[in-house]
């Protein structure tokens, strides 16, 4: 898995590429939590990860709370579909805010 | 022994062309390998004959039980040796997984709510929502988790 | 034995990080588990840090190899068992088959030359031409056939 | 593996569509030397060829030198990475007529 950060004025994007599993999400988590610290808006590109387990679910929803604790935004864009089918199965498609294009996740 | 069989899966014998097929590995239980079974279990469920969903599923499930093996019965040791056995037989695809660590706490497995933010506790019921049996019990060689999914071909939504 | 050297290949030490990785596979002696043993190997070749075009190569060159195995030693068998090991050393990633059945005339391994139109003769010419080392022999379990391949990151071509 | 075969005036071409191997081959050999009987051009789209082993390549061998015996041609198009290099390696990429398309193929 490969983790860019790009900041801008008003939010900071995670450009996400590879896998996010058990041996991944570690290091994901980190990352998030840190760039959090220093944007009110941190959104995620998933467009380059094609499998995400609970792990990564798990770290995702850590984020989303921390997020919702410093009253931030953590949004997703960019999901294919096998990332829509597990955020389904965990039924977490509703709990998190998801956009198709980084353009309406940045609006 | 934990078994769980879901309610709205049936069967009907309909053997596949060709025989059964056997494919057993030992890992190591390290993350690293994990894309590498994900690879293969996906590639056997098309040679199975299941849709790209249903593949994608399969295999979720599959990485989901090695990564609590490794996560939670050898508590993230790397060196450990874990064994995976995937046999398609005439109407299903099943997965055995045997390890040398801690067993698992019955009381444990889909315990925590879905629908709640929680930050872990989501692996167990993918595995049961996806599967159609899943086993968990002891045999001499170690824990075992067994896990079937009934081929597509005789699938019946009853 | 029958073991055959590049010329080209030479090595300097420089482990991976993480530790050695294993993956031993007992497979049914079926070509319909081929590509699922390609999907495996190639996956692994990327872990391993192989760029496309070498985890190609290494992927045909385990997939002639098994090939081999299925046709020759146990003549188109297919209830047979293949044991095939793989591993991620410091230096190499390894290849280990093991069969039970008929032995390698050593004599006809790349004994037909690779520039005529012939219609077969080629798979072990790939094998050689790909791998690093190539190595033929008995152990008491069976036919041996191990490959190697130096990582990506010490490969010298002097 | 899958192939379809689409007959024209002057040609017949075979589409196939997934991996070829030891277990695949024979039925392509089988098919392609069915077709080649009732046409003077065979055209072979391995376009949806993403894996190709030394078996294949001995069957479409097998297939050219049978054309050649009867004064009749075959011509491969639309191959991919992995075919080209595996025709590279058996040395083999200048024995065959290969062409990029099939408009260039039936020309
Ligand atoms: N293979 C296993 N070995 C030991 N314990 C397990 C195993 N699988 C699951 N468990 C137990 O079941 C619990 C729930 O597992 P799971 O639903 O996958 O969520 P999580 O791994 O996030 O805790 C784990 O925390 C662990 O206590
Ligand atoms: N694993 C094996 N077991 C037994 N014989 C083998 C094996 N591998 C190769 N051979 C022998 O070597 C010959 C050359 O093999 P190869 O170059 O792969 O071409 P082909 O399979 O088309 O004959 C085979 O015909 C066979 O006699």
């Amino acid at each position: 898995m490969m983790i860019a950060t790009r900041e801008q004025a008003e939010a900071t994007i995670v450009d996400i590429n590879g896998d996010i599993d058990m041996g991944t999400s570690p290091g994901l988590r980190k990352t998030l939590l840190e760039s959090l610290k220093a944007t009110p808006r941190l959104v995620v590109n998933l467009g380059g990860v094609r499998y995400i387990d609970s792990s990564g679910i798990a770290s995702l929803v850590e984020v989303l709370k921390e997020a919702r604790n410093k009253q931030k935004r953590l949004v997703l864009f960019g999901l294919n579909t096998a990332v829509r089918e597990v955020l389904q199965l965990t039924r977490l498609n509703k709990i998190f805010e998801i956009r198709e294009t980084e353009e309406q996740a940045l609006a | 022994m934990n078994c769980h069989v879901n309610a709205h899966s049936g069967s009907q014998t309909a053997p596949p062309g060709g025989g059964p097929l056997t494919l057993r590995m030992r890992i190591t239980s390290d993350p690293r390998l994990l894309c590498v079974v994900r690879s293969t279990v996906s590639e056997l469920a098309t040679v199975c004959g299941f849709e790209d969903e249903q593949r994608r599923r399969i295999t979720l499930a599959v990485d989901e039980a090695l990564s609590n093996v490794m996560r939670h019965a050898y508590k993230n040791r790397r060196d450990q040796e874990i064994e995976l056995s995937c046999q398609v037989c005439s109407d299903c695809l099943e997965f055995s997984f045997i390890d040398r660590g801690e067993a698992a706490d019955r009381s444990r497995i889909c315990a925590q709510p879905l629908d709640e933010i929680a930050t872990g506790g989501r692996g167990t019921h993918l595995i049961r929502q996806i599967m159609d049996e899943v086993c968990y019990d002891q045999v001499s060689e170690g824990n075992r988790l067994r896990l079937k999914k009934y081929l597509p071909c005789i699938k019946s939504k009853a």
